[in-house]
């Protein structure tokens, strides 16, 4: 058991090891595409054992939770590994074409597939400290990802991007000093029984600490101003897994935190929440609103869309958090795909600035049709994933008479189709300024498998959410029950308590 | 005696952040090797501080002898600060980077990904 | 700096401060001491050995590049823990041998431990080089 | 396009015939269904789709369902015919008839569906295909933003329309419409009637384009003229009518409901008309009769008689079938004259007899002459105007003007280009090829044949309809051409009078109305100015928070650190705090001193070199700490870390220029020290009740026995939590292989 909750973890570092060793020849990338294949088997397997046994955790080094390091698997938890391990398989099969030689020999792969190891990690660790740990695996890979390249607005993206991050990572890793000192636990389940004991007007204080800190990971307002100051700058695989997972972390640490331990005082600390919430949807979106180009554009609908997330956590009623979860999941594969087209736009294009390209609908309608279906289910229409998403986000919101917040999730959903129209209208229906015609077979044919397989894949799945939600809807119905009434995790970690 | 080092982490942090507030890299360096140092002893004295008894078991005993000092918030003050030196060393090199290639280090004269023009 | 003393004494030093570096990861399970800070001892010697030497020099003497031997370090604190699986044991659990082990004494202890933290001290020490080397040459 | 008809009559080939067989087939599925309906049967399939919600794939048809069907297949049948020569040869035809049978399909799925959510996703099926036909001509500016305007002002109606069927769902408890219209009165008489209809009714009203969101409609007109002859015949606008209708039964027969309907129908339908008269192009003529239409059947549903549910099904069909005839005989004459602009046409009657005729009898059907069904229309319209209880004179004028203004639009549109003037030099118009010339006769004609014999009509669909609206069997009333001298018959008589009026001064009306319109703000423009504004509001807004400075970035992520912590301390009020001062001894103090002033000194020196001794003064007063109190390990790797660090420092700071001066800032140093002061604040209440040391107690109980360490510290980092040493020697790596790739990049990219 405790073997399939570290195989996700093992699987990346060692695919990084090996990558790392052999990156002077092209063996390294198709390491790097075996490894994630690897890391889905393990990630399904895991997820098949948590829909059989429920919570299952494993307690590292041998040592009986709380005293080691206890990694532990729920629904949640179980389908953002899978969902990591799906993207980490489309973007190290995109990668192929878009990651030259000259980065793969600085070490690519290793860095990906680290980070990958990171954001992993974040997900299955049952140990707050660990968590840490996980998080700066990540941090410090995305750093070196952000970076490569060297390219001077990297660098300038870069340099906001290391400097807010770390500001957030010391305030998290005050807090876990902090929350150690009053309850003398590192363990989260644990700590969900042992803040019951502590100073509760303290307790709050920390839980606002803990908001602040994974509020910057995961970008909402007003801390997600290194998310539009660099997510346009790195290669287009890099932005498309960081867009993908990493706010999404974030948002599954306050998911997490905010469920099962800072839950003493939700009248207090989700108010909060839902103010955010409301704020980061609008700032965000009009952010995007603003933008004319394809990769800010989208970079800013991340922070919007992070609003969504946190709206379901917010409200924190079962339907709510079912559209959290749900939310989540459609996010990740839908916001990654768009970058990666994103990247194909530039590749045959000639940019991503949407006055500079066009012409795509005409001469390159495949393309066209994949951008559709992750474009408009991230404004939300039916029958695609993001549809399903803010219904359910929607109904709860109405259900406990959330008006206004209902009207600003759906105002935004409009503006989400103003920016998405935006895009294909400019990139794929204008003509191209330079009269060109943008075609697909301008690419060779192994550059044209690797990155539309991947995106063909993703918009696949996207249309299967949206069209038969039923099993997704099931599953986050299941995992929500698990977030809301943690007692079958507290159990799996500890043990029957007395 | 936590309470002398608590006001020493506040004069700390307050010290690096007004130097992270000083639009210049070099400055927010400092800032950031301060305020790493800071965290780092919030864990230690949230542990809480006992002087002179390393956590170490005599030769020919099974369990210190006497009330050693707290060894988890060491192990973990520990792990914080290789971490934190690596985020630090990343930190410096890319302040080196972005003199050599921007040619500034005040970060607000750094417009390449955020350009001025496109927000008029 | 073109002393012949200086860099004579520093390839002396270094190889007493890489003696000095094992001697503090090995007693690290008792005493202070470790994996890192053995690591850093022994990267230490070596930064010597390249500002007095050069880099060029420094590198010729390791041999291997110094990111190669932190990938490997990492490699095998990684494999420490997995040795375990051959046990049934979880990740990271503790496999011991005690060589000569009587009654009283348990003799000389080998275990996945010690890998682990030999696993430790390779990562530190290639990777202090790999970013001391990499700044004294562009810088 | 003006280039007269296309040379090869045989489209595009195997794409252009397939969808038209496909949307035949559907159709005579329809048609086999009439005898069922027209025997008052309801016919209802539903499998399970999301049952965790509730929400079923269900389908119904009863005579709205199939009414609506069998016009949206049949007119979509007609119309792909229409097109594969329309547009023979064009590049993008496939794409074009995928579209125009995904929206057909899309039409058929909203006003068969049976469960509020499958119908959103219809309603929202039919606006995303619209903007793809809509922007067909993708590479005109026009059409692009035309196609924006369309979806953004009807999704935006969708969105409230989705929180209305949301509120609607919860209100009933089931998603399934034949549900909720099972439960009678009940949701009239429900506290959330008025919002669920409000929203509603935002829904139907814009994509009804209802004034005053009608500016939309005719801008979609940016579309080819087969796809306006769709859209606004039997589709995407009557998707508004179609779902107030369906929910007539239940949500009718309030006042809200009757007046909010009647209001807007009556002054879409009297605006829509004027506006239609001012009009020169044939397109845009017939684009605002649809307005007024629409305003028709609005009206008609606020009510709940007989006769004005009979006149709703039967003014739906003869709509639907004169409209798009007409539009379809304005592509013919748009192609074959290369214009549509009336001043520019004449005379084609002779040239173009076939489409004249269709013409000539949509328009009579239009004008509402006998003996067409249009001329039943209008009379029952009339009879329904007087049925209304409460203001039938309001209603009924509003009908006789509507109904004047239409006939003079009839003329301006179907009669004027035919048999007046000549025609003008340079255009060599001749008959259209009978793809484009066979849907227009056979819907015109079908008025024509449904007037001659109503009962055809009457006993297939009207019935069924009406029971479908108001739920109670017996309702309809009889269609018929004579009936009888009274007060519809001599309302009819007028709009004739007044309607020839129209016709004759139509030229001398359209200045009038020119400058008459001159007056009313234009909602286009007003979209325009929404747009900018919009935009201009995004920028403004990023501007002021994501303003491209680092600085302001941490100056807001402070505040809200400070902001946070103090503002939760108002809230919560003050935590226990105990200070106890009694152990502290004089080293202590001193090293304490040490720190902060070694701090202190970083903060304000200007030299570099001072900064870094600062630094190094840390570094050594935080490992004294270490030292002091037990933590020998700790101590040497900070000694170690530290002396790295200031190496580093120093190397690169020997590349770096001077430090600036310092300024000094209030704002800062405020922030700086609230910061600092919370943190100090929160670090003393958490130490000033006592830990607890389970985790510590067991770890000094096993650590030798179990673990086989003396070293408590280090069993915990290699055994214990070697998971997290792992990763952290993990970030090591991969922060020296990032600070390595980051210098190598440097060099590559100074080389060229």
């Amino acid at each position: 058991m405790s073997w399939l909750l570290a195989l996700p973890i093992v699987v990346p570092f060692l695919t990084a090891v090996l990558a790392f060793l052999t990156r002077q020849s092209p063996l390294g990338r198709w390491i790097s595409v075996a490894g994630s294949a690897v890391l889905l088997f393990a990630s399904i397997t895991l997820m098949n054992t948590v829909l059989r046994d429920g919570v299952i955790a494993g307690q590292m080094g041998g040592w009986a939770a709380p005293f080691g390091i206890t990694l532990v698997a729920d629904l949640l938890s179980a389908v953002m590994v899978l969902i990591t391990a799906i993207v980490a398989v489309a973007v190290s099969i995109y990668a192929i074409a878009d990651v030259d030689e000259g980065m793969e020999r600085l070490g690519y792969h290793a860095l990906f597939n680290m980070l990958i190891a990171g954001v992993v990690g974040a997900f299955i660790t049952g140990d707050l400290f660990n968590l840490y740990v996980w998080f700066e695996v990540m941090l410090i890979a995305s750093f070196g990802l952000l970076v490569l390249g060297g390219r001077p607005e990297q660098i300038d993206g870069g340099v906001k991007y290391v400097a807010l991050n770390l500001v957030s990572t010391i305030m998290f890793l005050t807090g876990i000093g902090l929350l150690y000192g009053m309850t003398g636990t590192l363990n989260m389940a644990d700590l969900a029984t042992a803040v019951d004991d502590a100073d509760q007007r303290l307790l709050t204080i920390v839980a606002v600490l803990f908001m602040i800190a994974f509020g910057v990971k995961a970008a909402v307002f007003p801390l997600f101003f290194w998310l539009p100051a660099s997510y346009h700058t790195p290669a287009f695989s890099v932005s498309a897994v960081f867009a993908g997972l990493l706010t999404k972390v974030g948002v599954y640490a306050l998911l997490r935190m905010f469920t099962l331990v800072f839950d003493h005082d939700t009248a207090f600390t989700h108010t909060i929440l839902l103010w955010v919430a409301g704020l980061t949807m609008v700032v965000g979106v009009l952010g995007a609103a603003a933008q004319s180009d394809m990769r800010k554009i989208l970079s800013f609908h991340i922070v919007s869309q992070i609003g969504y997330m946190i709206l379901g956590l917010a409200l924190l009623t079962p339907l709510a958090i079912v559209g959290a979860v749900f939310y989540l999941v459609h996010h990740i594969v839908v916001k990654a795909n768009l970058f990666l087209i994103a990247g194909v736009a530039q590749r045959i294009a000639g940019g991503t600035e949407l006055s500079r390209i066009g012409g795509l609908y005409k001469s390159a309608p495949l393309l066209a049709v994949l951008f559709v279906v992750p474009a408009f289910s991230l404004a939300g229409f039916p029958p695609l994933s993001g549809f399903w998403a803010k219904f359910l986000l929607v109904k709860a919101a109405l259900d406990v008479q959330g008006w206004i917040i209902a009207g600003i999730a759906l105002a935004v959903g409009l503006l989400t189709i103003y920016s998405m129209t935006k895009i294909w209208a400019q990139a794929f229906w204008e003509p191209h300024p330079d009269g060109i015609e943008p075609k697909l077979s301008s690419l060779s044919s192994r550059d044209r498998a690797a990155m539309l397989i991947p995106i063909a894949g993703l918009a696949v799945l996207t249309v299967i959410i949206g069209v038969m939600p039923e099993p997704f809807v099931q599953f986050a119905e299941a995992s929500a029950a698990q977030l809301l009434d943690p007692t079958a995790y507290i159990t799996a970690v500890l043990g029957e308590q007395p | 005696m936590e309470f002398l080092f608590a006001i020493t982490v506040g004069v700390m942090v307050s010290a690096a952040v007004y130097l992270m507030l000083s639009n210049n890299l070099l400055r927010f360096i400092f800032g950031l090797v301060l305020i790493s140092n800071a965290a780092n002893l919030t864990i230690f004295v949230s542990g809480r501080l006992t002087d002179g008894a390393p956590p170490l078991i005599p030769e020919g005993a099974d369990a210190p002898l006497v009330d050693v000092a707290n060894a988890l918030p060491q192990a973990l003050v520990l792990t914080a600060i290789v971490i934190g030196f690596g985020l630090f060393a990343f930190a410096i090199v890319l302040v080196f980077r972005a003199w050599t290639t921007l040619n500034s280090l005040t970060p607000d004269d750094m417009r390449l990904a955020e350009p001025e023009e496109a927000q008029k | 700096m073109n002393s012949v003393i200086l860099r004579v004494g520093t390839r002396y030093l270094a190889g007493i401060l890489l003696v000095f570096s094992f001697y503090m990861m090995l007693r690290g399970h008792n005493e202070p001491g470790g994996g890192f800070i053995g690591g850093l001892t022994g990267a230490t010697g070596f930064v010597l050995y390249a500002i007095a030497c050069g880099t060029q020099d420094a590198r010729a003497a390791l041999r291997v590049l110094p990111q190669t031997i932190a990938m490997w370090g990492l490699g095998i604190a990684l494999l420490a823990g997995l040795f375990a699986a051959l046990f049934g044991d979880a990740l990271f659990t503790g496999q011991w041998l005690f060589i000569g082990a009587t009654e009283s004494d348990k003799g000389l202890p080998l275990s996945t431990v010690l890998v682990f933290d030999i696993g430790v001290y390779l990562v530190v020490f290639g990777s202090i080089l790999t970013l001391v080397f990499a700044m004294e040459e562009e810088v | 396009m003006a280039g007269g008809f296309p040379t090869d009559t045989r489209g595009n080939g195997l794409t252009g015939i397939v969808p038209v067989l496909f949307a035949g087939a559907i159709f005579a599925y329809f048609v086999s269904l009439m005898p069922a309906i027209a025997a008052n049967e309801v016919i209802r399939v539903s499998i399970p789709w999301i049952p965790s919600l509730g929400i079923e794939l269900a389908f119904l048809v009863d005579g709205l369902s199939l009414t609506f069907s069998l016009l949206i297949s049949g007119i979509g049948t007609l119309v792909l015919l229409y097109s594969n020569t329309y547009l023979a040869g064009h590049p993008q035809y496939a794409r074009f008839a995928l579209f125009l049978t995904a929206f057909m399909l899309s039409m058929l799925g909203l006003v068969l569906a049976d469960d509020l959510i499958l119908l959103f996703v219809f309603w929202e099926l039919t606006t995303l295909t619209s903007y793809m036909l809509i922007g067909f001509s993708h590479e005109a500016e026009k059409s692009r933003r035309n196609a924006l305007q369309a979806l953004f002002v009807t999704g935006a109606g969708g969105l409230a329309f989705l929180a209305g069927l949301i509120l609607l769902a919860a209100a009933s408890g089931t998603t399934s419409i034949s549900g909720i219209i099972a439960q009678g009165n009940a949701l009239k008489e429900h506290a959330m009637y008025l919002p669920i209809l409000i929203l509603l009714l935002a829904g139907t009203f814009t994509k009804s384009a209802q004034v005053p969101f009608h500016f939309w409609l005719p801008n979609a007109m940016a579309a080819p003229t087969p796809v306006s002859a769709f859209l606004h015949s039997a589709t995407m606008v009557k998707a508004g009518v179609y779902v107030m209708a369906r929910m007539h039964p239940a949500m009718s027969g309030t006042d809200v409901w009757l007046w909010t309907l009647t209001i807007f129908g009556a002054v879409t339908a009297v605006f829509a008309s004027l506006l239609a008269l001012r009009q020169t192009d044939l397109k845009q003529a017939l684009a605002y009769t649809t307005l007024m239409a629409l305003g028709t059947l609005t009206l008609f549903l606020g009510q709940e008689s007989g006769y004005a549910m009979t006149a709703f099904a039967t003014f739906l069909i003869v709509h639907s079938l004169y409209k798009a005839s007409l539009f379809l005989v304005v592509g013919c004459i748009d192609l074959s004259t290369g214009t549509r602009e009336t001043d520019h046409l004449g005379g084609l009657g002779r040239l173009m007899p076939v489409t004249a005729v269709a013409a000539a009898l949509a328009a009579l059907s239009m004008a509402g002459f006998p003996p067409f069904l249009g001329f039943i229309g209008k009379e029952l319209k009339y009879a329904g105007a007087i049925a209304v209880a409460s203001e039938p004179l309001f209603v009924a004028g509003a009908a006789l003007l509507s109904n004047a203004l239409m006939l003079a639009v009839a003329g301006v549109v179907a009669f004027r280009p035919f048999w007046q003037g000549s025609v003008p030099s340079g255009q060599a118009p001749r008959e259209a090829p009978w793809q484009m010339w066979a849907g227009p006769i056979i819907l015109a004609s079908l008025g024509a044949v449904f007037g001659i014999y109503p009962d055809l009509l009457q006993v297939a669909l009207i019935n069924p309809t009406v029971i479908s609206l108001t739920g109670e069997v017996g309702e309809a009333k009889e269609l018929k051409l004579w009936a009888g001298i009274n007060v519809p018959l001599f309302l009819s008589i007028a709009t004739f009078v007044l309607g020839l009026l129209f016709y004759k001064f139509h030229v001398q009306l359209r200045a009038k109305l020119e400058q008459g319109f001159q007056a009313i703000p234009n909602l286009d423009h007003g979209w325009d100015r929404f747009l900018d504004g919009l935009k201009g509001f995004a920028k403004w807004q990023t501007l002021l928070v994501q303003n491209g400075k680092l600085t302001s970035y941490l100056f807001a992520t402070f505040l809200t650190i400070a902001a946070g912590i103090l503002l939760t301390l108002l809230y919560t009020g003050m935590p226990m705090i105990a200070v106890d001062l009694s152990d502290v001894e004089w080293k202590h103090t001193s090293i304490a001193l040490l720190t902060i002033a070694g701090a202190l000194l970083a903060l304000v020196t200007n030299s570099r070199i001072a900064g870094i001794a600062a630094l190094g003064v840390v570094g050594i007063g935080i490992a004294l700490i270490f030292i002091v109190f037990s933590a020998p390990d700790v101590a040497i790797t900070q000694l170690l870390v530290e002396t790295l660090v200031v190496v580093l420092v120093a190397v690169v700071m020997l590349r770096l220029p001077s430090l600036p001066k310092a300024e000094f800032r209030l704002g800062h140093a405020a922030l700086s020290i609230a910061v600092g002061a919370s943190v100090s604040l929160i670090l003393i209440a958490v130490v000033s009740s006592p830990l607890d040391l389970r985790l510590t107690d067991y770890f000094e109980a096993t650590s030798w026995p179990e673990a086989y360490g003396r070293n408590i510290v280090n069993v915990i980092l290699v055994d214990f939590r070697a998971l997290d040493t792992f990763g952290e020697i993990a970030v090591v790596v991969i922060a020296a292989l990032s600070a390595y790739a980051l210098l190598r990049t440097t060099r590559k990219g100074d080389q060229k």
